[in-house]
């Protein structure tokens, strides 16, 4: 790949906790797994740290350890009102591409893929990170059109991605509905090879107990309730276990961001909307890679332990309630036996919702605010997992430096005030 | 037919669902047939937009009372006044009569702020009777659709499967829906797939 | 076994003869791996397997571990098997809940190559080297096998296979249904609550997923009810509520999803049951129900005990064991143990009694007494009191226990271990109230220490537990909440009911507290023997959940994600309660401190074929179509979705491909005349004496002096100052307008306009109707347009000196009255046609024929697209992507100056709007005149440079006009103005690079000479 | 799935609805100065409580009339619901309306009416 590869810092439990391997699980049988230690510590939280990343999801947990593997930050502490990786995180379809349209978008999660692809050796966890293929469908004339917008400037990105016409797709995947007589029928479709999915909680507990080897303190059931200041500077934050002192505060709280920005009397581009998924009964493998399609508002793929992983489109309005409205799933399901017809005779086994913090031109947020050691990254809203280990990056890379670096710079609040925005559903959803 | 718009058509042209079959049927369990459907041919229909103020003219043009309560409609003879919102109308008249209507109301009602729009062919009209209408409705349609709640008289704007829809109660069981023309094919079709279970006649 | 071994095909032996609810009289043969087996009407698949003495039904997950039949109803965890073949096959079905019928045809799963002989159990023998999370210890290195090493795990997970065509060959229906209130569960409780509340006239629905109402009640054999045995007393009630026109019975129709504002979705299997399925009816129906009230009266789920080898088949739950023998007739073991922690097994131990097993109760309490320990002590069955099993063994089935002495609360062995040869093993941990529903909808839940369960507590909808679901396990208790229920629910919404009476039931006497044993010590030191299953499809085992705990996965929330416990398709109905007792355990702390996980939509798996019910197919979204759409079809067009619109794409003549055809059209339309039907333009009347005033604000230009009868562009911004619209408007009156919007547009623009009325501007008096289908819309277009027009008869002059361009005219064209706008999208000479739509296909006709002499060729939307590109003219949508503004189009000179405000204004002021760097659209020529240069290709000045490259911006149209003789293309370039006469490179998939000229995007007729024919 | 109480149809099935998001938002006229940063807390920037929520709707597959829905962002109850035009009743979604940051913005007070204009402007 044309793009610098990222400074992933020291890697795979440099702070000496004891490494994962089958030999170490051979190992451990022989004592029947009686002396497994814990993952990462459960510490109290110290009276002060050097920075406080607010929210345990993947973001968080990422930036906290690249703060440390990357910067040498390590006196820090990530705190999580719940359990880690129980917001959206725990609660995504995975999917992971890095096929985007614009410039500054192509650059963030192509710098993230370059993460993804190692990560598990970084981390010494597995995150099954598996490159089975993102191939998003074209269903009319306008759509191709679109498609070969996009596939002409992720190349020049130095991006991988192929066109597919109907018959390779059926090729590629054996189950779809290529009939050219359908509402909507598969007319072409791109293919980023190298995009796939990982194994979400994996991520958060990787990146947990990698950081925690670094000596990152990760505080669970603990809720941020108020940014302490002095002035325009940040000087720590309240918290349902204490008060924490602190000069420098990331948030990364995803579908919480307007809450805890309002502490700080911050108020944001972002609106929180339910996002839902579902997944079937696990069944024999049948679908080997990973199919969207934009006009039908539907996603799928399958996991390994072999459930069918659907999503959709967002709700139409605010919540914060981690659920969703049923026009949606219902919609969404009928869309799939249309490409799918298989899935007519599975059932659904699990639905559930996350709340996704959106921004009004689908692009993040990663910046500086005007109170002095504060620093937000959101806004990833729909698509934000795939982000990861770059946001985590770049993001740690802000903190350390208090200047957002290349990749980071076109991602600022600042950009809702010139109109610089990143358009992303713009560019995907137009009239004719 | 059942209900009252006897009148044949003046202009001649083509409808909505001129180009489906004549008739068609099915009743694969005996019994009363579920849904009997048509449509009703080049019904006169003007959108009225406006407020009470124009209670008189819009009386004296077509008899009926004005306005309807909310999600009510008003009959005189072969018209009907039918509320579409607080101050929206959906006018429905003996076919071909829709222009000297409009030309009447136009020339009555002064001074107020208002809208006469022929939408004629904009809407297609179709009505629906049999035994199991209800329930050939309710599959698309999220109204209460209880005789109690909604008996004759009533009208409601609502979705109908993907499609926009107006629902009038009449007596008997049986109720004029209306929907855009471009969409009454889709109506069409979906109508008679879902009254498979239950039987269905379809008659231009 | 060795007797069952023996015994003839077709016999079923463990057949007993009791009353019960199978009808006898009417024989069903049905077929599981390959063997064809008998039952009766009544039966499910695993009653009429044990009945034939079958116990091993399929296969675990992860171990591949034999597994038997668990229950008898939806929360089965090991029973799944493939039902049907070819198209029609469904995997994972419950063999509890399936009704057999006549010919049914039934396969184990997740066994290669048979369910007795599965390689796959070599997992179970080195299961130690798979603990929980395994995976994410291993398969690291080296990091470029893991994709191979995955698919090895893919294969081996999942569960049962799909169909095998994957058409499904059934009807799904869905529907909605309103109530006052809806009884979910129609057992006892349910049946009396559904009668209590439509007594007073109000609307019920009573839904239950079993084949007929009367739940656990089905089951019993020593309750009476007046007097009668229950069974009768359930008919009776049954009967009462059918004969009620106000009550509507669903039987076989589980409630799976309880949402917000009391909205609940149904699973009804109309026809799944039948050997013979009707083409006509569903073979599902969706339920979408709103209620005014619910009453949920779900009943309870049996747990497991956890001991070594509790997942051996033959291993059932007591209350199970009773059902088999009471309802179905089948008595699934003849040497029993019976394993409690409580009174309620001792009924069953009692019926296995009597249907002539040998039995023995081992019971974990130190003192059980009561009625009921009375009786089974009576007829001389043998109870170990402070006793367990703490292993069971067996291959295929189970065939020995260990029995042993243990503590208070079952940590400890403290005695003698004795061995019992067996050949069922009947165990009660307890019951769980199924608060599925309740907990769905939000309600919240409270510890009963004492019956060791969850039950509700406030509810967050309009809502009732009651019965067992509620924690109420005594019946005459249930019955009374149910009452009380359902007088509230019908209060609630309206109706006034005065209450039943509850029947007399006659049972002995229990006590529903359980006493609390998680985990049944086994003598092994920590983490060894055999194993002991919490989750019996996802194979955790209580070394799991403290293997998980110990790595500080504490959380029951992760402890669920690390061990898969309860993500199984029974989604832990029986495993979750034990899970986080021996998390509480592992932690030192109590099990409401760390609550459940959260319960979610479906109860119990819901095929997503009744999901989706009709909406499927050509259902799945109208297509919308023109009235001349006829024509189009019989002229051999082809077609172009635009929104919902089906529009002619092009008319290709014989062996002609679309770039012929295209390029004949175009030639016509320039030539002579084109004809395009224009019907899908989005049409709105505006009317009101602020309706310039409106369009002045929602335009950028200015529409006060527009004359009536005259037409003008606009462009419409949204408040981002990015064009969103645009159309041609022309006024119809001093205060009535025809507004034209794009045909993907028309909606949204509406929409739009409608919005600012009510919201932003009530004070104007400007009303908006759609009449999109009101008009169908002819456009002809080229030099002899008028000619064609005068010879179809038309009743106007049509020299431009009285027709100018950008005017309007009402006339008759062939007798048709018309609205005429002289309009173009092509440059040539043009005529918008506007009819009343039941004319139409009449105008496109009479014009076709009209215009037959001089050649008249319809066009399609890509002539169209070519017609207009070679004028430069703009497609919102294809030039535009929602991140341009007016400026960026170089069309500065429709925004008007003076204005103090319009939509969008303010934001083209702001600090970016004016950068040099935005894209401008330009025009490009490609060196080769032949070359189209594909849209969507990208610009670059050095296409040598490496990647990532600098990007100028993309082609946004690109098409071969035949009228300038080669290719010609629009492109929105960064600073493309300032780059005309430049030559840009456009690197392309293949490697080759392309390059072009930078020009003036306006290819054709520049000075717009041809406008005037 | 919400049953939202149209001021003018009665109670309807959220389906037949469209979500219009925060109410209450003035426009500030574009020829009262404001600066960019100004401008964004009008184009972007959105209220976004956890709890109650001022929002708009429509009845778009109804009457399609516009109104204003006080409802709770947790727990999904309908709070109250009013015309457009018109700000909330009820002491509690009184009190959020009051409590609101953009009741003082720059951008709020450009939106007052210009003696250009007829009538006022509110939403
Ligand atoms: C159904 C669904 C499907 C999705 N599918 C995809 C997909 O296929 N691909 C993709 O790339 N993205 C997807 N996403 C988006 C993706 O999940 C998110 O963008 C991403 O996971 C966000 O990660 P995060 O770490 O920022 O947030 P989260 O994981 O939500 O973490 C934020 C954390 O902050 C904590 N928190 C909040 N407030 C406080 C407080 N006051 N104090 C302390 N802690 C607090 C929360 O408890 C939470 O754990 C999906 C999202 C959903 C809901
Ligand atoms: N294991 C046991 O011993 C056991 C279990 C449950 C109830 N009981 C006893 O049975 C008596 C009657 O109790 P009850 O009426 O509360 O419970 P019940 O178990 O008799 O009835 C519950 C009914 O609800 C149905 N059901 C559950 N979830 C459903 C859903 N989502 N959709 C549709 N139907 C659903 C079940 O099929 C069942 O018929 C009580 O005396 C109770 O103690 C005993
Ligand atoms: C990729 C993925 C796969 C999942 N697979 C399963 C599954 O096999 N079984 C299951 O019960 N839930 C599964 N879930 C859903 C979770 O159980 C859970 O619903 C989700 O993480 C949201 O959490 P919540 O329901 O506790 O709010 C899966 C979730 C994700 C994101
Ligand atoms: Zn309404």
């Amino acid at each position: 790949m044309a793009q610098n590869q990222p400074d992933r810092g020291q890697r795979g439990l440099p702070g000496g906790s004891p490494r994962y391997s089958a030999f170490a699980l051979a190992k451990k049988a022989i004592n029947y797994h009686q002396d497994w230690q814990r993952a990462w510590r459960d510490p109290e939280p110290k009276t002060e740290y050097d920075a406080v990343i607010i929210g345990g999801g993947g973001h968080g947990l990422a930036t906290a350890y690249y703060l440390a593997a990357v910067h040498g930050i390590t006196n820090t502490a990530v705190i999580e009102k719940g359990w880690i990786g129980g917001g959206n995180t725990g609660r995504n379809t995975t999917i992971i591409r890095s096929n985007y349209l614009w410039d500054e978008s192509a650059a963030i999660y192509e710098h993230s893929m370059k993460l993804w692809e190692g990560m598990t050796q970084d981390l010494n966890f597995n995150v099954m990170f598996s490159q089975r293929g993102v191939l998003t469908i074209s269903h009319s004339e306008h759509e191709l059109r679109e498609m070969s917008r996009r596939v002409h400037a992720i190349r020049l990105n130095g991006i991988d991605s192929d066109i597919l016409g109907p018959a390779e797709i059926k090729k590629f995947v054996p189950t779809i509905n290529i009939d050219q007589s359908i509402r909507y029928p598969v007319m072409g479709g791109f293919l980023q090879k190298r995009g796939g999915t990982a194994r979400h909680d994996a991520v958060a507990w990787g990146y947990a107990r990698a950081a925690d080897d670094l000596g990152v303190d990760i505080i669970q059931r603990c809720e941020v309730t108020g940014l302490r200041r002095q002035g325009r500077k940040i000087v720590g934050v309240e918290t349902s276990r204490g008060f924490i002192k602190t000069k420098k505060i990331g948030c990364v709280v995803a579908g919480h961001s307007s809450v805890v920005a309002a502490m700080a009397g911050i108020h944001l581009p972002i609106a929180s909307r339910p996002l839902q998924a579902l997944v079937s009964e696990p069944i024999k493998p049948i679908l080997d890679t990973v199919i969207m399609s934009n006009a039908v508002h539907m996603y799928i793929s399958q996991s390994d332990k072999g459930e069918m992983v659907l999503g959709a489109g967002v709700d139409k309005y605010n919540s914060y309630a981690q659920r969703g409205s049923f026009p949606v799933p219902e919609h969404m399901l009928a869309a799939a036996v249309e490409l799918f017809p298989v899935l007519s005779r599975l059932r659904m086994l699990r639905h559930w919702g996350g709340i996704v913090d959106t921004c009004p031109d689908a692009s993040p947020i990663i910046s500086k605010t005007d109170i002095e050691g504060l620093y937000f990254d959101c806004g990833w809203g729909t698509g934000g997992f795939k982000a990861t280990p770059g946001s985590g990056h770049v993001f740690a890379d802000l903190i350390a430096n208090d200047r957002p670096n290349k990749i980071a710079a076109p991602y600022t609040l600042d950009r809702f005030r010139s109109g610089l925005l990143i358009d992303e559903h713009g560019a995907a959803g137009v009239a004719h | 037919m059942a209900n009252s718009f006897e009148s044949k058509p003046v202009f001649s042209g083509e409808t909505a669902l001129s180009n489906q079959s004549a008739s068609k049927s099915n009743n694969p369990s005996g019994g009363a047939v579920g849904l009997i459907f048509h449509e009703m041919q080049h019904l006169g229909k003007l959108n009225i937009r406006g407020d009470h103020s124009l209670k008189a003219a819009i009386k004296a043009a077509t008899g009926c009372h004005f306005p309807p309560l909310a999600n009510h409609f008003e009959t005189a003879g072969e018209r009907r006044i039918v509320w579409l919102g607080p101050d929206e109308y959906l006018l429905l008249c003996e076919s071909g009569k829709e222009k000297a209507l409009h030309d009447t109301l136009t020339n009555t009602i002064k001074r107020s702020h208002f809208a006469i729009t022929d939408v004629s062919d904009s809407l297609c009209a179709l009505s629906l009777s049999g035994a199991a209408v209800r329930d050939v409705l309710a599959k698309g349609c999220s109204l209460d659709l209880l005789p109690a709640k909604f008996g004759a008289g009533k009208c409601a704007q609502s979705l109908l499967a993907h499609a926009g829809i107006t629902l009038m109660a009449l007596p008997d069981d049986t109720f004029i829906l209306i929907c855009r023309t471009s969409f009454a094919p889709y109506v069409h079709d979906w109508l008679v797939d879902a009254a498979l279970e239950y039987g269905y006649q379809f008659t231009v | 076994m060795s007797r069952l071994s023996k015994a003839p095909m077709g016999h079923q032996i463990a057949r007993i003869d009791a009353k019960c609810r199978i009808d006898r009289s009417v024989p069903v043969t049905f077929t599981f791996d390959g063997r064809t087996y008998n039952g009766f009407a009544g039966d499910t698949l695993a009653s009429a397997l044990l009945a034939n003495g079958v116990h091993l039904v399929g296969r675990s997950f992860k171990y591949h571990r034999p597994r038997g039949i668990l229950s008898a109803g939806s929360e089965e965890p090991n029973a799944l098997i493939r039902l049907g073949k070819g198209a029609g096959a469904e995997p994972n079905i419950r063999a509890t809940q399936i009704e057999i019928f006549d010919g049914l045809y039934a396969e184990s799963q997740n066994r290669t190559p048979s369910l007795k002989f599965d390689v796959g159990a070599i997992n179970s023998v080195l299961g130690r080297f798979f603990p929980a999370g395994f995976y994410y210890k291993t398969f690291m290195w080296p990091a470029s096998m893991w994709m191979r090493y995955e698919h090895v795990i893919r294969h081996a997970a999942g569960l049962g296979k799909v169909a095998d065509d994957h058409t499904d060959p059934d009807r799904y229906e869905k529907t909605h249904a309103h109530c006052d209130i809806l009884v979910a569960g129609g057992g006892a409780a349910g049946l009396m609550a559904a009668l209590q509340a439509a007594s007073g006239g109000a609307r019920v629905i009573l839904a239950d997923e079993q084949n007929e109402f009367g739940g656990w009640l089905l089951g019993e054999a020593n309750i009476s009810i007046d007097e009668q045995p229950a069974t009768s007393w359930i008919g009776k009630m049954t009967n009462q509520l059918a004969a009620m026109p106000n009550v509507k019975l669903l039987p076989r129709t589980t409630v799976f999803g309880y949402m917000d504002h009391n909205f609940l979705t149904l699973n009804e299997r109309v026809t799944d049951h039948l050997s013979k399925r009707p083409a006509h009816l569903p073979r599902q129906r969706m339920w979408k129900v709103r209620a005014q009230q619910v009453i949920i009266a779900q009943g309870a789920h049996e747990r497991p005990l956890v001991f070594a080898g509790n997942d051996i088949p033959g291993v059932m739950l007591a209350g199970a064991v009773r059902t088999y023998i009471n309802r179905y007739g089948v008595c699934p073991g003849q040497r029993a143990i019976v394993m409690c922690n409580n009174d309620d097994a001792y009924k069953t131990a009692i019926d296995l009694h009597r249907a002539g097993a040998r039995v023995l109760i081992a019971d974990l309490r130190a003192q059980p007494t009561g009625p009921l320990f009375q009786a089974a002590h009576n007829v001389g069955i043998d109870i170990l009191v402070g006793h367990a099993v703490i292993a069971a063994y067996g291959t295929h089935r189970v065939a020995r226990v260990e029995i042993a002495p243990v503590n208070h609360n079952a940590t400890a062995i403290i005695g003698e271990v004795i061995h019992r040869d067996c050949d069922l093993v009947a165990m009660s941990g307890g019951l769980s109230p199924a608060v599925h529903l309740h907990s769905q909808a939000r309600g919240n839940l409270q510890w009963d220490e004492g019956k060791l369960c969850f039950r509700p507590s406030a509810t967050h909808e309009p809502s009732f537990n009651i019965g067992a679901c509620n924690g109420s396990f005594d019946l005459v208790a249930g019955l009374k909440e149910a009452v009380r229920a359902g007088t509230k629910a019908a209060a609630a919404s309206g109706f006034k009911t005065a209450s039943l009476t509850v029947p007399d039931v006659t049972t002995a006497k229990q006590n529903w507290r359980s006493a609390a044993a998680w985990k049944i010590p086994n003598g092994h030191l920590a983490g060894r023997g055999p194993k002991a299953f919490v989750d019996f499809q996802n194979d955790v085992t209580s070394n799991d959940i403290t293997l998980a705990a110990r790595e500080g996965y504490q959380s029951v929330e992760h402890l669920k994600r690390y061990t898969t416990t309860g993500m199984g398709t029974d989604q832990g109905k029986t495993s979750n309660i034990n899970a986080l007792a021996i998390l509480a355990d592992a932690l030192g702390n109590e099990i409401p401190e760390i609550g459940t996980t959260t319960f979610r939509m479906p109860y119990t798996p819901s095929n997503i074929g009744a999901i989706a019910g009709r909406d499927i197919g050509a259902l799945f979204d109208p297509v919308r179509l023109t009235r001349m759409d006829d024509w189009h079809r019989a002229a051999g067009a082809k077609f172009e979705h635009v929104g919902q619109w089906m529009r002619a794409w092009y008319y290709p003549e014989e062996s002609e491909t679309m770039h012929d055809a295209v390029n004949r059209e175009v030639r016509a339309a320039r030539t002579s005349a084109g004809l395009l039907d224009a019907s899908t333009l989005g049409k709105i009347d505006i009317q009101g004496s602020d309706a310039a005033e409106f369009l002045n604000r929602v335009y950028t230009n200015a529409w006060n002096k527009l004359g009536i009868g005259k037409c003008r562009y606009g462009l419409m911004l949204k408040d981002d100052g990015m064009i969103m619209d645009d159309g041609v408007t022309t006024r119809l009156g001093e205060n009535h307008f025809h507004m034209t919007t794009t045909t993907g547009g028309a909606a949204g623009v509406l929409d739009w306009m409608e919005e600012w009325l009510q919201t932003e501007w009530p004070d104007l008096e400007v009303y908006l109707t759609s009449v999109t289908e009101q008009w169908s819309v002819a456009t002809l277009s080229g030099p002899n347009a008028a000619k064609i027009l005068e010879e179809a008869g038309i009743d106007i002059d049509l020299s431009s000196a009285n027709f100018p361009f950008m005017s309007m005219k009402h006339a008759h064209i062939g007798g048709l009255p018309a609205r005429i706008f002289r309009i173009s999208f092509t440059g040539e000479l043009s005529y918008e046609i506007n009819v009343a739509a039941r004319h139409g296909l009449a105008l496109w006709t009479h014009l076709m024929k009209a215009g037959a002499a001089h050649g008249i060729t319809p066009y399609g939307t890509e002539a169209m697209h070519v017609l207009r590109a070679e004028k430069g003219f703009i497609i919102v949508g294809q030039e535009t992507d929602g991140s341009v503004t007016p400026h960026d189009l170089g069309m500065d000179w429709i925004i008007s100056k003076t204005k103090p405000d319009f939509i969008g204004k303010r934001a083209l002021s702001r600090e970016s709007m004016g950068y040099s760097d935005r894209k401008h659209l330009i025009g490009l020529l490609c060196s080769d005149p032949k070359t189209v240069i594909p849209e969507g290709a990208h610009a670059v000045i050095d296409p040598d440079q490496p990647l990532p490259m600098d990007m100028l911006g993309q082609v946004t149209s690109s098409y071969f006009s035949p009228n300038c003789g080669r290719s010609i293309a629009m492109a929105m370039l960064k600073g493309g103005r300032a780059l005309m006469g430049q030559t840009v490179y456009f690197p392309m998939l293949d490697g080759t690079v392309l390059d072009a000229k930078v020009v003036n995007p306006i290819f054709y007729d520049p000075k717009g000479a041809r406008i005037d024919g | 799935m919400l049953i939202i109480p149209c001021p003018y149809c009665g109670p309807r099935d959220e389906i037949e609805f469209a979500c219009g998001g925060e109410a209450h938002i003035a426009r500030p006229l574009a020829e009262n100065t404001i600066t960019d940063a100004e401008f964004a807390d009008y184009l972007f920037i959105r209220d976004n409580p956890k709890g109650i929520f001022l929002e708009r709707w429509r009845h778009s597959a109804g009457c399609r009339r516009w109104f204003n829905v006080a409802r709770d962002t947790v727990t999904h109850k309908i709070l109250e619901v009013y015309p457009m035009g018109s700000t909330p009743k009820k002491a509690i979604t009184k009190a959020s309306y009051a409590s609101s940051w953009r009741r003082n913005t720059v951008a709020e007070k450009a939106a007052k009416p210009d003696k250009r204009n007829k009538g006022g402007r509110v939403k």
